[in-house]
């Protein structure tokens, strides 16, 4: 076992930095914010790679069997009997190869921000608001226990949500911040019953147990959630596929993915970060992480699949129109995810069948390492030029070298070259759906070749296209050693990364995974993407007309996709007219007028009343008298008579 | 001649109130007011009377108060032609509706 | 420990204030009094604690009894179990932060003072009573100085505002009379003690009739559904101090009624009513929630937010659950920090920016970070984000719900839970609207907190996250409590299903 | 006659005191000033010697009783004549027949002290008369305004009207039992329509007395007429003695009636308390204001006496003590701003607060009493009376009665919303307050405050009922 304490200390010193950075930062360390967060953060990354190295090749393995190993957990809170919050530390090939992307990832961005957001005015806020990210981040993925893991997704949510909005002057900005947050809120809604559902029939909230009880076929408890139906589902695809809603609001998948888009206000190296390396693969993540009890309910499966398998065609096809250029990134980081949601739907628990799984897991791997290089990249573009826009760029390749070369190896990568990372796990990728369900290969395969075009128009576009023409002080494009040390590093992990024989450390089941290469497969997805490519440079390599006439051509489906399908309008719609007009304002209004109404009807009618009988008191003695008289008589009446 | 029973002093005293209370509710000078007051109290000295002498005419209670009403009537008219006078002075009028200020 | 020094306190420190001359000595006074308070308060759980785990297993700790009048059996007989203790904690911190942030008021310094202190007295007389009819006493102690504080102090449509909040109250506390008598007279011993009541098994019939009575009528004051109109107006024209003592404690009188004294003694009452306190609560939470996302003045929309987050109080209870009622008592001590807060924050605003109307702000964080600060941390608190109390409360009440099998409670649950998207729309809204966005003119010259505002609201913050980082402390406070009170209504069931 | 003299002895501690003024005043030596010291000390005293040598029994083949209950009646209301006369004190003086008003009060205050203690319709006929003539003539002390004349005409009228009818009932009690003494009655009550009809005579007249609607017409314009001592002795000393054998002739002579008679109070009661809370909503004049909500008071009252217990009789006996307080402090913050300021009405009374603090908080506490808000003592008043009126079971009653409290509580905060709350450019200057007037509001305040609290003085009263 290992010493837990130096593992709670990887996510425990993001938090550190965030604590001291937010509450002193502003007065105390406006200009060593960025020093003391990213030396944090160093400290650990080091500290996660020691425990990767410590778990994957020292005690993590028993039996030729990786284990589950839970160093730490505390009693948070609890419900009742067996029913708790621990906030604990779990150890297993997935978390602990998330351990180290999410930090390295987040260290190159630490690094590349201290360049890059220098001069801010609000930097240490930023650092803080970074760490902050990092641990949450961080928490998730080592989340033993459902509802921790539920707590640091909120948590992620926020971060995501404060980094979104940092520059908050800027009304976009601040759209896109409430978006990314309402969006995946909702989705979280859905998390949250999943959790409900799967919590109440096991009867626990700990991932282990949990897992252990929905999928041992003796559970007294899987019978019964299997059994326990509503709307003639079981109780267990519900719980399930309602997790799922939740994984696919933070990984933006369709239709919940409006969000991501906009988060590109944000400053880039947090669009790297968040938006295309870590958090967004959150979705991915508890998919993977509850992965035993999924596969226990095939329909689940299959929607998680289609989900994937439609979001990453439909980002690919919008990511071909757009043209900011972290648009374009985030849509593929859209498709992308995609890929390897579908690549859980089609994988299978245990031995041969957990191939989508551990293609999953390594696609999730590699991408973060070259999506990360692209965003960063193209922050460097944009630091360059202040623009998102591909029309401001063009022919920056002499300006910028190293980040043409670097954001070139990152294409290469995401497109599917060999022997750049994205093709082996995209190799994986095809091969489980292949293996499983040839309609999601056909579609993943077309869907990879629409990758590779739209990645290269975006290269071609910045880097080559029309000529950049020089204003005033833009000499030298490269934004300094702090910039391109990230990129570089990156680099060699996205060129690099796909070597790994990834199978061995992650698979469903904890046991080594052999993948074996076929040679005859790959020829498709390469020829494909290389078709791709190639189609890129015959349009947008040189300035040219191409494009428009093309765009012309295919005139409504263009429209369409450069309008990202209607999907913002349609929200536009039910927020706006439908859940504010329809909803909210009713709502205020009866407030006002039916429940308040009542309330002040009361008080006047008595005020009309008391008006309204003051003719009794009419201020004539013998008119008293006569009320007199009768009142006796009525009482005489009354209870002579009536009331005996 | 006969000997007038029970019922007719009854009858009497009752008509002698319901006199005593319209004259109370419709006259509007004062002192007539006043009067009509007299007749109630008198219909009830003649219920007591009666009382007293057909059902009761070992307890003289009835004529004991009956004596007493008279002495506390005066006083009651005392006090209330002094009021009336004074209201007089004030007002300039014994009429009841002159005074009708104070309402609601 | 002596309960009665909980209440003498609060009074010693009105007498004190009444008797002064000068202003300063009058704040002052007052802050001591109520930071004694506070420091009394924790002392309390400090050996509350001591005695629960030196193995004292009384339900009700340093119970006290004194009789005070025998011919009606009414005994000033006090008592605290975990509930109170939470309650009584949140008082005082509610009422240090409020005396701070009132520290500029000029008008009629000393009443004001007074009369907080007096609320505040009524509060602690309130958790502390096991004798319903003093509990009814410090209930009703309290409306009075709400009114006056409303009317004098406050803004806007003061005096209608006040109007409404006190007679909705005395209405509702009419109800409670009513429904106390019933219990009163139920019992052959004639008697207002809570804990006779509880142990004597009052006739369903009478239960039938008395607890709607009694859950109504604290519901009045707790801002139950559909009786919460007097909560956005009068929230909304209270002076700052006085929303924050309205909306932290004031509501939760009503809210630990309904608990302590509706519920607990009328166990198949509760049963019997349970499901219209559950749709009743669940419309709260929703309408509520709709309803605030068109408001656009702050103050209304922290009323508002406060029926709906009120309603996870009452939906808490109507599950019946040992966890769903934890989570109430927890969701009250939550929201009367974050509202308190919440307020505090709005008066800070308000009286630098002098609009609380949200189209009329913007940009706010760049003239005033620590007070927008706050006002994100509150925000994110009322939307429930982990590491704040509001989650905690929120996902108790939630997995209590949940416990309840059946289709119709497993709706309400749900419906219920939709309310953390639609609070993050109309939270985000806000504080989108307010702190971000481009500075409006007119703001450039604004200042930051003042040393008594950040003290209050590092306060309140303080509490927020000691319950929101490691909540089961509280949890472990209260649960044993609850327990109680759901082994009455469900004698049978342990612990989840 | 030892006997007489202990049994007898505030009757005839009052009577000294009725002639000793009489010589006095035909003395003419004194001045107002030291006149009313010399009235207020030998009042003070009256109501001093009211706590000893009580002794239970009864005179005159039972006419006359007392014992420690009703001596302790007497003693509340002679702490009310006492305070009355501390409070009005500034009126006093300014008048010129100050002696001759004492002397009426007196008598009537004898008569009350008689009609308390009367074991005999006869007695208690003669005593009610001796408790209304003089209040009749002290309704028109003031003598130069046109609206005093009229309201003590329509009280004299009135009284006498009601008179006629109690006479008419006790002729037909006296018809149908043959006896006019209370210990012999309730053994010859037979519950005959013509019994029910006599009763419902004679209980219109205590009606008529407790302004219980719909006999209440007279009071709001008596009130309003009349001079601030005449209006609060009327509210007050008289209600309350009314009340008092209201409810002994109930609870003792009645007692076989009972179901009639619970009927008739519980539907008077509700009917009483809505009348008066909606007539008192509309009020500007502070009197008539004080007028109808002394109305809705009476029908709580009837509350508590519905009970029909010595829970009843305590709550009851207690709930006028602490009602002597509130509204004899209500009436001597009004009395002492109309006195210098010759203002009213409620919309004067905006912005009190500003120059006259003491009056302000007397004014709120005195009627947040009456309201029913703790701590002060109209709300364990209120409390009580609902309690013992629960004690029968009847729900619907009690729970009209509680949603009375809020309309009631509506029009109090009207005039405290007022004194604290609205803004006005001329508030009412600074009062200057006779010492005796300040002394008797904090009698008063100290009483609201305290009456409550110290639960003694609750447990006093029970113990003697």
């Amino acid at each position: 076992m290992p010493n837990a304490t130096y593992i709670a200390l990887i996510p425990l010193l993001p938090l550190a930095a965030f604590i001291l950075l937010g509450i002193f930062g502003r007065k105390h360390f406006k200009n060593s914010a960025g020093i003391i967060g990213t030396f944090l953060l160093l400290v650990s990354t080091a500290l996660a790679l020691y425990t990767a190295y410590g778990y994957f090749f020292d005690y993590g393995k028993v039996n030729g069997v990786y284990q589950k190993l839970i160093p730490l957990q505390y009693n948070w809170l609890q419900f009742s009997p067996g029913l708790s919050i621990d906030i604990g530390i779990l150890l297993d090939p997935i978390s602990v190869m998330m351990l180290v992307v999410v930090t390295f990832i987040s260290l190159m961005v630490h690094i590349y921000s201290l360049a890059y957001m220098k001069g801010e005015e609000r930097f240490p806020t930023y650092y803080a608001f970074l760490g902050l990210f990092t641990f949450s981040m961080l928490g998730l993925v080592v989340s033993s226990n459902i509802f921790q893991m539920y707590i640091f997704w909120e948590l992620v949510g926020v971060s995501s949500f404060l980094l979104i909005g940092y520059y908050y002057d800027r009304p976009s900005a601040v759209a896109a911040c409430k978006k990314a947050f309402i969006v995946t809120r909702f989705a979280d809604l859905g998390f949250l019953i999943g959790i409900l559902v799967l919590s109440f029939y096991s009867g626990t909230l700990d991932f282990n147990t949990l897992i252990q009880r929905l999928t041992s076929p003796e559970s007294s408890e899987l019978k019964t959630a299997v059994a326990a139906s509503f709307l003639g589902v079981s109780a267990l695809t519900w719980g399930v596929v309602l997790v799922f809603i939740g994984g696919a609001g933070k990984s933006a998948m369709l239709p919940l993915h409006i969000w991501l888009p906009d988060a590109m206000e944000g400053p880039t190296p947090v669009s790297a970060l968040i938006h295309a390396a870590t958090m967004v693969v959150a979705g991915v993540f508890l998919v993977a992480r509850l992965f035993p009890v999924f596969s226990m309910s095939a329909p689940a499966l299959e929607i998680v699949s289609y989900v994937g398998i439609s979001s990453a065609l439909f980002a690919a096809i919008i990511a071909c129109t757009q043209t900011d250029i972290k648009r374009v990134l985030a849509y593929s980081t859209m498709s992308q995810i995609g890929f390897m949601m579908f690549a859980l739907g089609v994988s299978g628990s245990g031995g041969e069948n957990g191939l989508g799984f551990t293609a999953s897991m390594f696609h999730l791997f590699t991408h973060a390492m070259f999506k990360a290089l692209l965003f960063l990249g193209a922050g460097a573009v944009i630091h360059f030029i202040h623009s998102n826009e591909m029309k401001d760029m063009g022919g920056l390749r002499k300006y910028m070298p190293i980040t043409h070369i670097t954001f070139l190896i990152a294409c290469l990568a995401i497109a599917g070259v060999p022997p750049f990372a994205g093709f082996f796990s995209k190799e994986e990728i095809l091969l489980a759906a292949y293996q499983h369900n040839s309609f999601i290969y056909w579609i993943a395969l077309i869907t990879s070749g629409l990758t590779a075009f739209y990645m290269f128009r975006l290269y071609f576009n910045i880097f080559w296209n029309k000529e950049h023409e020089p204003q005033g002080e833009h000499h030298h494009g490269e934004g300094g050693f702090a910039m391109m040390m990230p990129l570089l590093l990156l680099a060699v992990g996205a060129a690099a990364a796909g070597f790994i024989p990834f199978g061995h450390f992650v698979s469903s089941d904890g046991a080594a995974l052999e993948s074996e290469f076929h040679f005859q497969f790959s020829i498709a997805p390469v020829a494909l993407g290389l078709m791709g490519i190639f189609t890129a440079m015959w349009l947008y390599k040189t300035k040219n007309n191409k494009p428009d006439k093309i765009a012309v051509s295919l005139n409504g489906f263009y429209k369409a996709a450069y309008h990202k399908f209607y999907f913002d309008e349609l929200y536009q719609l039910i927020t706006k007219k439908i859940i504010f007009n329809l909803i909210g304002r009713p709502a205020a209004w009866i407030d006002k007028n039916v429940v308040d109404g009542f309330v002040n009807a009361t008080g006047s009618t008595t005020q009309t009343i008391s008006e309204k009988i003051k003719g009794f008191q009419s201020g004539k003695v013998q008119q008293y008298a006569i009320y007199f008289l009768a009142g006796v008589i009525a009482l005489a009446v009354l209870f002579i008579y009536v009331w005996k | 001649m006969m000997e007038p029973g029970l019922y007719h002093l009854l009858f009497i005293s009752g008509a002698l109130f319901f006199i005593g209370v319209f004259g109370f509710f419709t006259r509007r000078n004062l002192v007539t007011m006043l009067m009509s007051i007299e007749l109630i109290l008198n219909s009830v000295n003649l219920n007591f009377i009666a009382f007293n002498k057909y059902l009761w005419p070992d307890k003289m209670d009835g004529l004991f108060f009956a004596i007493f009403i008279i002495a506390i009537a005066a006083a009651e008219a005392a006090v209330a032609i002094a009021i009336i006078i004074n209201l007089y002075r004030s007002h300039g009028s014994i009429d009841v509706e002159s005074a009708e200020e104070l309402k609601n | 420990m002596n309960l009665t020094l909980l209440i003498l306190l609060p009074l010693l420190t009105a007498i004190t204030i009444l008797l002064l001359r000068n202003t300063a000595q009058v704040k002052w006074v007052a802050l001591t009094g109520s930071t004694l308070q506070l420091i009394l308060a924790f002392y309390l759980l400090f050996v509350f604690n001591n005695e629960r785990s030196a193995g004292n297993t009384a339900q009700m700790l340093f119970e006290l009894q004194y009789n005070w009048f025998p011919a009606w059996h009414i005994s000033f007989h006090l008592g605290v179990d975990g509930i109170s203790i939470a309650m009584i904690l949140l008082t005082a911190f509610v009422v240090v932060a409020g005396i701070l942030v009132s520290w500029n008021i000029t008008k009629m310094t000393k009443e004001y003072y007074f009369l907080l202190i007096l609320l505040s007295m009524g509060a602690y007389g309130f958790f502390v009573s096991l004798d319903l009819f003093i509990l009814f006493f410090f209930l009703e102690i309290a409306v009075i100085p709400k009114y006056l504080l409303i009317g004098i102090w406050g803004s806007g449509k003061k005096e209608y505002a006040a109007n409404k909040l006190a007679l909705m109250l005395m209405g509702g506390s009419a109800l409670v009379l009513v429904g106390l008598l019933g219990l009163y007279f139920s019992t052959p011993e004639r008697s207002f003690d809570l804990l006779a009541l509880a142990h004597f098994n009052i006739p369903i019939e009478t239960q039938m009739i008395c607890f709607p009575l009694l859950f109504v009528g604290f519901g009045v004051f707790g801002g139950l559904f559909p009786f919460h109109t007097w909560v956005p107006d009068g929230h909304s024209s209270a002076p700052t101090a006085g929303s924050m003592f309205l909306a932290g404690i004031s509501m939760k009188l009503g809210a630990y009624g309904c608990l302590r004294v509706a519920t607990y003694i009328m166990p198949e009452g509760a049963k019997e009513y349970a499901n219209f306190i559950i749709i009743l609560s669940t419309i709260a939470i929703l309408y509520g929630a709709f309803a605030t996302m068109m408001q656009k003045d702050l103050k209304y929309i922290n009323a508002y937010s406060s029926v709906s987050h009120c309603g996870f109080v009452f939906l808490g209870i109507g599950m019946l659950t040992k966890t769903a009622m934890t989570g109430a008592v927890l969701q009250m001590v939550s929201h009367g920090l974050m509202t308190a807060l919440f307020f505090a924050v709005i008066g800070m605003i308000y009286e630098r920016s002098h609009t609380r109307q949200v189209n009329e702000m913007g940009g706010l964080l760049k003239v005033m970070p620590f007070i927008v600060s706050v006002l994100f941390i509150v925000g994110l608190c009322s939307l429930g984000l982990p590491g704040l109390s509001g989650f905690v409360a929120e996902m108790t009440i939630f997995v209590g719900s949940w416990q309840n099998a059946d289709t119709f409670h497993r709706v309400a649950t749900i419906i219920a839970c939709m309310s953390i998207v639609v609070t993050a729309v109309y939270i985000l809204r806000a504080i989108g609207q307010t702190a971000m966005g481009p500075l409006k003119a007119g703001f450039e010259n604004l200042t930051d907190a003042t040393w008594n505002e950040k003290l209050a609201a590092i306060l309140l913050v303080a509490g927020i996250l000691a319950i929101g980082l490691a909540p089961s402390w509280l949890n472990n406070l209260i649960s044993p409590a609850t327990d109680i009170i759901t082994q009455k209504i469900f004698p049978m069931a342990i612990g989840v299903k | 006659m030892n006997e007489l003299f202990i049994l007898m002895k505030s009757e005839l501690l009052v009577t000294g005191l009725l002639f000793l003024l009489l010589f006095i005043k035909i003395g003419k030596g004194i001045k107002n000033e030291s006149l009313l010291l010399i009235i207020q000390s030998l009042l003070l005293v009256n109501f001093i010697i009211g706590f000893f040598f009580n002794k239970e029994g009864n005179l005159f083949d039972g006419m006359f009783n007392t014992n420690g209950l009703i001596a302790l009646q007497k003693s509340i209301l002679s702490l009310g004549v006492y305070l009355i006369s501390l409070l009005f004190a500034d009126w006093f003086k300014k008048s010129e027949h100050m002696a001759e008003f004492f002397m009426l009060m007196l008598s009537a205050l004898l008569g009350m002290f008689f009609m308390i203690s009367s074991g005999n319709l006869l007695i208690f006929f003669l005593s009610l008369e001796m408790a209304t003539i003089p209040v009749a003539a002290m309704v028109n002390f003031d003598l130069d305004k046109k609206i005093s004349s009229e309201a003590a005409m329509k009280m004299i009228l009135s009284s006498a009207f009601s008179s006629g009818i109690l006479l008419f009932g006790i002729s037909l009690v006296y018809g149908v039992t043959g006896t006019i003494s209370f210990a012999a009655m309730p053994a010859v009550l037979d519950g005959s329509p013509l019994m029910i009809l006599a009763f419902v005579f004679l209980f219109t007249a205590f009606a008529f007395k407790l302004s219980i609607v719909p006999f209440h017409l007279w009071t709001a314009d008596v009130y309003e007429g009349a001079p601030f001592a005449t209006t609060s002795f009327l509210s007050v000393i008289s209600k309350g003695s009314v009340a008092f054998i209201f409810m002994a002739t109930l609870y003792k002579v009645f007692q076989p009636m009972q179901d009639v008679w619970y009927n008739m109070i519980m539907l008077l009661s509700i009917v009483t308390m809505i009348t008066g809370n909606l007539f008192a909503l509309r009020q500007q004049n502070i009197k008539r204001f004080l007028a109808f909500s002394s109305i809705a008071q009476v029908g709580f009252i009837l509350v508590g006496m519905s009970s029909n217990s010595p829970a009843g009789t305590a709550s009851v006996v207690y709930f006028i003590l602490v009602y002597t307080f509130s509204n004899l402090a209500a009436f001597g913050v009004a009395a002492a701003i109309a006195s210098q300021t010759g203002k009213e009405k409620i919309d004067d009374y905006k912005g009190l607060y500003q120059n006259n603090r003491f009056l302000s908080w007397v004014l709120a506490l005195a009627l947040f009493s009456l309201a029913g808000i703790p701590p002060t003592a109209g709300f364990f008043g209120k409390l009580f009376l609902i309690t013992a009126g629960a004690s029968k079971g009847n729900y619907m009653f009690i729970t009209i009665a509680a949603l009375n409290m809020i309309i009631s509580l509506f029009y109090y905060l009207k005039v405290v919303r007022a004194v604290f709350m609205d803004k006005n450019d001329f508030p009412v200057e600074k009062i200057t307050i006779q010492f005796s007037t300040k002394l008797a509001l904090i009698i008063c305040s100290t009483g609201i405050v305290l009456a409550g609290i110290f639960s003694w003085i609750y447990d006093y009263i029970q113990a003697l009922s």
